[in-house]
C-alpha cells in the first residue's frame, strides 16, 4: 500500500485511488483547530483512513487545512457556484431544460435572469447557448441554474451567448483556461482580438471578427492541452503564420 | 431509554432492512433458516428421472431443484476435428423457477453459469470427445445436456453441476453401426449392456459455493436466494473424487485473504465428498 | 529456459506492457492496455443518463459490454461481462452518483492469450481516465501450469495456453497486502495475499493454486507500478505549462 | 442515449464558415482527414484512423462445407455491428438506422462489387471451401464511418494471409504458419468509398464529413470506385435532391480521392511487408 509523504512540496505528488493520506501529514499545520477539510478526490473510508478516490495531484492549502486531489476528466458533475455553458434542450412554463454535459439536464428557472418578472422575461429557444451559474447541485437531484449573480441580482455576463462557436474540452483544460496567466490565451491575444466564455463543464465559447480566426483559436486551445510552454508558443506561431 | 415510536414484527423488519436483519443473525453465528454459517442444506439426488432421455437426474439442494436431461443425437463432426463429438451443456433459468427471471433470451446469470459449467467439463477433461465418434469425418454423437432449474433458492452452480454429472453418469446410448452413409441404432425394447454403452467419465467434478459478506467479513456456505441477493460476492470451488481441484472462482466482494480461500477449499473437500456419497447411494 | 514466444527467458516474466489513455474523443474516458501482442481497448461513459429500468435510487448502475475480436458476442463474453462488473462493483464509489449509469465497453484489439487479465488492466486505466471515483485500483495477471513441465508460466500466449494443465487469472487491488488480523498487528506484519478476483480452470492441486496466487500477486505489483507511472506521465504532461 | 443536437451557434457558425469557404477543422472542401493505418504482428488486422474516427478490421478464416448449389464458391462475410464504444447512441442489441445503412453500404461496396475472388477460396469442390470473415469494430465515431470502415475492410483483406493447403485426392492438409508460408487472398480490385455531404440547398458539398458536419448536413452521397475509374456502388439514401451534373462532379472528385487513398494503402502494406 503506497502511502503519501508530504515532504517535497515542489515535486508533484501523484496519488491513485487507494493511496492513503498519512495521519501525521494531515495534522501537521492544523494548529488552530484539529479540523480537516477534504476537497474533491479524497474520501474517508470504512477503516477511518483518508484515501484518494481519483488519480491526480495531491494539493494542500494550509488555510483551513484543506486537502484535495487535482484531477482531470471529461464528464461534468455539477457543483454549486460554478459557471458553465449549456444548451437549451426544452422549455416549460417554469423552467428551461439545459444540457450541461452532466448525467442529467439542469433546470433553469424562467425568472432566474436579471430583472425578470412574470410579465417581462427573456425568451430562449431550443438550441440556444447560455452562460449560467450553478445555483444548486447535489447528487440526488437535477442541478439548478441561474443567469445572474445571486448577491447583486445583476446579469454579470451570464445569459445567452450569441454567435461564435463552442468546443468541448477536458475539465482540467477548462480550469487552466480560467487562470489569468494562461499561456495559450495570452499568446493568441497578441495576434487576434476575440471574446470567449469558459464553462467549468468543459465547454468553451469563442467569438471573433471572422470565422477563420474563431476556428484558429478553437484549434489552438484544443492543441494546447499536452504541450509545454515552448511547444505551445511554436504551435500558436505556426497557426498564426498559416493564416 | 425511551421506547421507540413504533415496533416491527420480525418479518416487517426483514423486508425493510434485509441486510441488517441478516447481520443480527450472523453475528450470533446462525442464519435465519436455522443453519450454522458453514452448513450446507439437505441434498438429495435422484437418477433416471426422465425415461425418454438418454440420461437424467434430479438434484435438490434445499429449496433449489435442478432436473437435467441428456439427449444424444447424431451429427456431422467439425471439419477440423473429424473424430470428436460434442458436449453441449446448458443451464436454463426460466420464469418457472423464480419470478426474478424473465421470459425471453437467457439471462446473464444463466449464461454465466452455463459457461462456468462448460469450462469445468471441458478444461478438467471430464469426457474424451473422441469417445463420441461414430465414424470419423462422417458422424459423431452430440450430447445435449440441459439442466433446467424448476425451483430456484440460490446456489444454482452446485445444483446444476451435480445434476449434470449425475445425468452424465446415468447416460446410456444405443450402439450405432455405420454403413455407407446410414447409421443404424440397435433396437430392442430395453437397453442392455450388449446393445448400448455408457460414458467413460474420467472424473466427476462437484462443487461447493460460499457467499461473502463484506461488512461483517462473514463466509456462508451454500447461500439461499435471500442470502445471495444481499451478499457481496461468491466463491465456488470444484473438486474431483481424488481431491484434485477442477475450478476455483472468486467473484465480487472486496479482497479475500488466502486463509479464507484455504478454509473454503477445506470445507469444499468435505462437502463434495458428502455430496459424492449421496450421489453414489441412490 | 526459453518461452514459446521466444522473447522471454524466464517462466515468471511478463510480456512488455504498453498503455495509452484518453485515446477516444467520444468517450468520457478510454485506455488501451497491451501485454505483448494481446491488446484490449476500453471506453467509459459516465456518470451519465441511465435507462429508467436500470436506474438505482442510491447508486450508479454499472454496465459492462465485452466485445470479442472475431464473431458475435457469445456466452463467454457474457460471463466476462459479469466477472468484470462484479469485480468493479465493490471498487467503484457508486453511491456518489445515484441515478446515473456508468457504461464500460471492452474491446479486444489483438488476441495472443491472457485476454481477461489484459481487459481488467485496460478497464482500470479507462476508469481512472474518466475520473470515476474508486476505492482502489486493481491489476490482473494470468498464469498457467504447463502440462509437460509442471512449471508455472506467467502471462501465457495463445500457444502456451494450448499446453496448459490449468489456467489461473488473478486480480489484486492496491490494498491487498492486508495484515492477517488487526489484533496482532504489532507482533508480525505478516503480509498476506488477498484476492479481489480469482478464476481457475483445468486440473490442479491446492498447493499449485496458492503458489500461483503468490506468484501472480508479485507480478501484479509490477502492473500496479506501471499503472502509476502511466498516470503520472499523463498528469505531468497536462501540468507542464503550470509548473515549468 | 440519443446524441445531443448541436447548438444553434454551432450550426450557424458551421454553415456561415462553409459559405466563407472554410471548414471547422481547417480542411479544404474536398480534403479527407489525415488517414493512419496501423498493423499488428498478426496478418489481417488493421486499425484505421480517419481524423478522430477510429475503426478496427480483423479478418479470420475457417474451412467449411460449401452450399450444394455453389460447390466451388467460398464465403465472404462481414460483421458490422456498431459498438457503444464508438458512441453512446449505439445500444447493444438494438440496430439503429445508421447501423443498417453502414452495414448495407459496406456489403454493397465490398461483396457485391466482387472485390474478393470467392471461387479462389475453394479447396475441394462440394466438400471444403474457405470462409473469410471480416469483423469491423467501430471504436470512435467522429463522422464518416462508411469510408473508414471500407478502407479498414479492404486493407485488412489485402493484408490477410490464409494457411496454405495441399490436396491429395480426398485428403486435405492445412499447414500451420510455421510449416509453410501462408498465402494472400486473391483480390480483384480495391473499391474505395468517398462520402460527400451537402449543405446550403446542395450548393456546397464537402468530402469526408465530421460528426458535427453530419449532424448539420442536408443530404449525403457515397460513391464507391476503384482506381480503374469503375463505379462499384453509388448510394444516395434520401436527403435533398441533386442535379445529375453534380453527381458527375462528385464521381470526378472521387476519382482523385480514390487514387490518393489506394496509393496510401499500398504504401502502408509495402512498408509493413518490409518489416516482416
Amino acid at each position: 500500500m503506497a502511502s503519501i509523504t508530504t515532504e517535497e512540496e515542489s515535486k508533484l505528488l501523484i496519488v491513485l485511488p487507494g493511496d492513503q493520506l498519512p495521519e501525521s501529514g494531515l495534522m501537521e499545520d492544523s494548529s488552530a483547530a484539529h479540523r480537516l477539510t477534504l476537497g474533491p478526490g479524497l474520501a474517508p473510508m470504512d477503516d477511518d483512513s483518508i484515501t484518494a478516490v481519483k488519480a491526480g495531484i495531491l494539493k494542500h492549502n494550509a488555510v483551513g487545512n484543506r486537502w484535495w486531489v487535482e484531477s482531470n476528466q471529461r464528464r461534468y458533475v455539477a457543483a454549486q457556484g460554478e459557471s458553465i455553458i449549456g444548451v437549451v434542450t426544452g422549455k416549460s412554463a417554469e423552467h428551461y431544460k439545459v444540457d450541461i454535459g452532466a448525467s442529467q439536464p439542469a433546470l433553469l428557472g424562467v425568472l432566474a435572469f436579471e430583472g425578470a418578472t412574470k410579465r417581462n422575461k427573456p425568451n430562449h429557444n431550443i438550441g440556444d447557448l447560455l452562460y449560467c451559474r450553478v445555483s444548486m447541485a447535489n447528487k440526488d437531484m437535477e442541478a439548478e441554474l441561474e443567469c445572474m449573480n445571486p448577491t447583486t441580482g445583476k446579469a454579470d455576463g451570464y445569459g445567452e451567448l450569441k454567435g461564435g462557436f463552442v468546443i468541448k474540452i477536458s475539465l482540467g483544460l477548462a480550469r487552466r483556461l480560467l487562470d489569468p496567466k494562461n499561456l495559450v490565451l495570452r499568446l493568441l491575444g497578441q495576434h487576434i482580438p476575440f471574446e470567449m466564455a469558459v464553462g467549468t463543464n468543459g465547454k468553451v465559447w469563442v467569438n471573433s471578427a471572422s470565422a477563420q480566426h474563431t476556428i484558429l483559436i478553437c484549434n489552438a486551445i484544443r492543441n494546447s492541452e499536452y504541450l509545454n510552454s515552448a511547444e505551445c508558443g511554436a504551435m500558436v506561431k505556426s497557426l498564426v503564420e498559416k493564416m | 431509554m425511551a421506547t421507540p415510536a413504533f415496533t416491527f414484527t420480525p418479518s416487517t423488519f426483514q423486508k425493510l432492512h434485509p441486510a441488517e436483519f441478516f447481520r443480527r443473525f450472523t453475528t450470533e453465528g446462525v442464519r435465519p433458516d436455522g443453519r450454522l454459517l458453514d452448513a450446507f442444506r439437505p441434498t438429495t439426488v435422484h437418477h433416471g428421472v426422465i425415461s425418454t432421455a438418454n440420461g437424467s437426474a434430479m438434484v435438490r439442494i434445499g429449496g433449489t431443484t435442478v432436473v437435467c436431461g441428456v439427449k444424444a443425437e447424431v451429427a456431422e463432426p467439425k471439419l477440423d476435428a473429424p473424430d470428436q463429438g460434442y458436449l453441449v451443456p446448458n443451464v436454463e433459468l426460466s420464469p418457472m423457477c423464480s419470478s426474478k427471471f424473465r421470459p425471453g433470451p437467457p439471462s446473464e446469470q444463466a449464461q454465466a453459469v452455463s459457461e462456468a459449467i462448460n469450462r469445468v467439463l471441458k478444461e478438467s477433461k471430464v469426457l474424451d470427445l473422441k469417445d463420441l465418434c461414430i465414424e470419423e469425418g462422417k458422424a459423431v454423437w452430440v450430447l445435449y445436456v440441459d439442466a433446467v432449474c424448476v425451483a430456484y433458492d440460490g446456489n444454482i452452480f452446485d445444483a446444476a453441476l451435480a445434476a449434470i454429472m449425475a445425468a452424465l453418469k446415468n447416460v446410456r446410448i444405443r450402439k450405432p453401426t455405420y454403413q455407407e452413409g446410414t447409421i443404424k441404432v440397435s433396437g430392442g425394447s430395453t437397453a442392455t449392456d450388449e446393445n448400448s454403452f455408457t460414458l467413460n467419465l474420467a472424473r466427476t467434478p462437484l462443487s461447493a459455493t460460499f457467499a461473502i459478506f463484506d461488512t461483517t467479513l462473514t463466509i456462508l456456505a451454500d447461500p439461499n436466494v435471500t442470502e445471495e441477493t444481499i451478499s457481496d460476492g461468491q466463491i465456488s470451488i470444484a473438486l474431483d473424487e481424488t481431491g484434485q481441484l477442477c475450478g476455483v472462482t472468486k467473484i465480487g466482494a472486496s479482497s479475500c485473504s488466502q486463509s479464507v480461500m484455504r478454509d473454503c477449499v477445506q470445507s469444499a473437500k468435505k462437502r463434495t465428498q458428502q455430496l459424492r456419497d449421496i450421489m453414489n447411494q441412490q | 529456459m526459453s518461452r514459446l514466444d521466444r522473447t522471454r527467458t524466464s517462466a515468471h516474466q511478463l510480456r512488455p506492457f504498453f498503455s495509452s489513455q484518453n485515446l477516444l474523443n467520444r468517450a468520457d474516458g478510454s485506455a488501451q492496455f497491451d501485454f505483448g501482442e494481446s491488446s484490449v481497448m476500453c471506453s467509459v461513459i459516465g456518470p451519465a443518463e441511465v435507462k429508467l429500468r436500470d436506474e438505482k435510487l442510491d447508486k450508479a448502475t454499472l454496465e459492462v459490454v465485452v466485445r470479442p475480436l472475431v464473431g458475435l458476442p457469445g456466452i463467454k463474453d457474457k460471463a466476462r461481462e459479469q466477472a468484470i462488473r462484479e469485480t468493479l462493483e465493490p471498487l467503484v464509489l457508486s453511491g456518489l452518483h445515484p441515478r446515473t449509469g456508468i457504461q464500460i465497453v471492452v474491446q479486444t484489439m489483438k488476441d495472443d492469450g491472457s485476454i481477461l487479465a489484459t481487459a481488467f488492466n485496460a478497464t482500470i486505466l479507462a476508469l481512472l481516465d474518466a475520473g470515476i471515483p474508486l476505492k482502489s485500483i486493481l491489476g490482473a495477471v494470468t498464469c498457467i501450469v504447463d502440462s509437460e513441465t509442471n512449471q508455472i508460466l506467467l502471462d501465457p500466449t495463445t500457444q502456451e495456453l494450448a499446453n496448459a494443465k490449468s489456467t489461473h487469472t488473478f486480480v489484486f487491488d492496491n490494498k491487498s497486502s492486508i495484515t492477517s488480523s488487526p489484533e496482532n498487528k504489532d507482533q508480525e506484519e505478516a503480509v498476506e495475499v488477498a484476492t479481489l478476483y480469482s478464476d481457475s480452470t483445468g486440473l490442479f492441486s491446492e498447493e499449485e493454486y496458492f503458489e500461483c496466487a503468490q506468484i501472480c500477486y508479485k507480478a501484479v505489483q509490477a502492473v500496479h507500478g506501471f499503472i502509476r507511472t502511466a498516470v503520472q506521465k499523463k498528469l505531468e504532461k497536462e501540468q507542464q505549462q503550470i509548473h515549468s | 442515449m440519443r446524441d445531443a443536437d448541436p447548438s444553434t451557434n454551432e450550426r450557424e457558425f458551421l454553415l456561415a464558415a462553409l459559405k466563407d469557404g472554410a471548414r471547422i477543422d481547417g480542411r479544404k472542401f474536398y480534403d479527407f482527414r489525415t488517414l493512419r493505418l496501423t498493423f499488428g504482428a498478426e496478418y489481417g488486422a488493421v486499425e484505421v484512423q480517419l481524423g478522430n474516427t477510429r475503426v478496427l478490421a480483423k479478418v479470420s478464416c475457417e474451412v467449411i462445407r460449401p452450399y450444394t448449389d455453389k460447390p466451388t464458391e467460398g464465403f465472404l462475410m462481414f460483421n458490422t455491428e456498431l459498438s457503444p464504444m464508438a458512441s453512446a447512441a449505439f445500444e447493444v442489441g438494438r440496430q439503429t438506422d445508421e447501423e443498417v445503412l453502414v452495414s448495407r453500404l459496406i456489403e454493397k461496396a465490398m461483396r457485391r462489387s466482387r472485390a474478393l475472388d470467392t471461387e479462389g477460396l475453394c479447396i475441394v469442390a462440394g466438400e471444403k471451401v474457405w470462409s473469410i470473415r471480416v469483423d469491423i469494430h467501430f471504436l470512435d465515431h467522429d463522422g464518416n464511418l462508411v469510408d473508414a470502415a471500407c478502407i479498414a475492410a479492404i486493407t485488412a483483406l489485402l493484408h490477410f494471409r490464409r494457411p496454405d493447403v495441399t490436396v491429395v485426392g480426398e485428403d486435405v492438409t492445412i499447414h500451420t504458419l510455421e510449416q509453410r508460408n501462408p498465402v494472400p487472398l486473391s483480390i480483384h480490385h480495391i473499391p474505395i468509398c468517398t462520402t460527400f455531404a451537402f449543405f446550403n440547398n446542395g450548393e456546397r458539398m464537402i468530402v469526408d464529413p465530421t460528426f458535427l458536419e453530419e449532424q448539420v448536413k442536408e443530404g449525403d452521397m457515397t460513391v464507391t470506385l476503384n482506381v480503374h475509374k469503375e463505379v462499384c456502388a453509388l448510394s444516395k439514401a434520401g436527403g435533398i435532391p441533386m442535379e445529375i451534373d453534380q453527381i458527375l462532379q462528385c464521381t470526378k472528385i472521387a476519382v482523385v480521392k480514390v487514387a490518393e487513398i489506394t496509393a496510401q494503402i499500398q504504401a502502408a502494406l509495402e512498408a509493413d511487408a518490409k518489416k516482416r
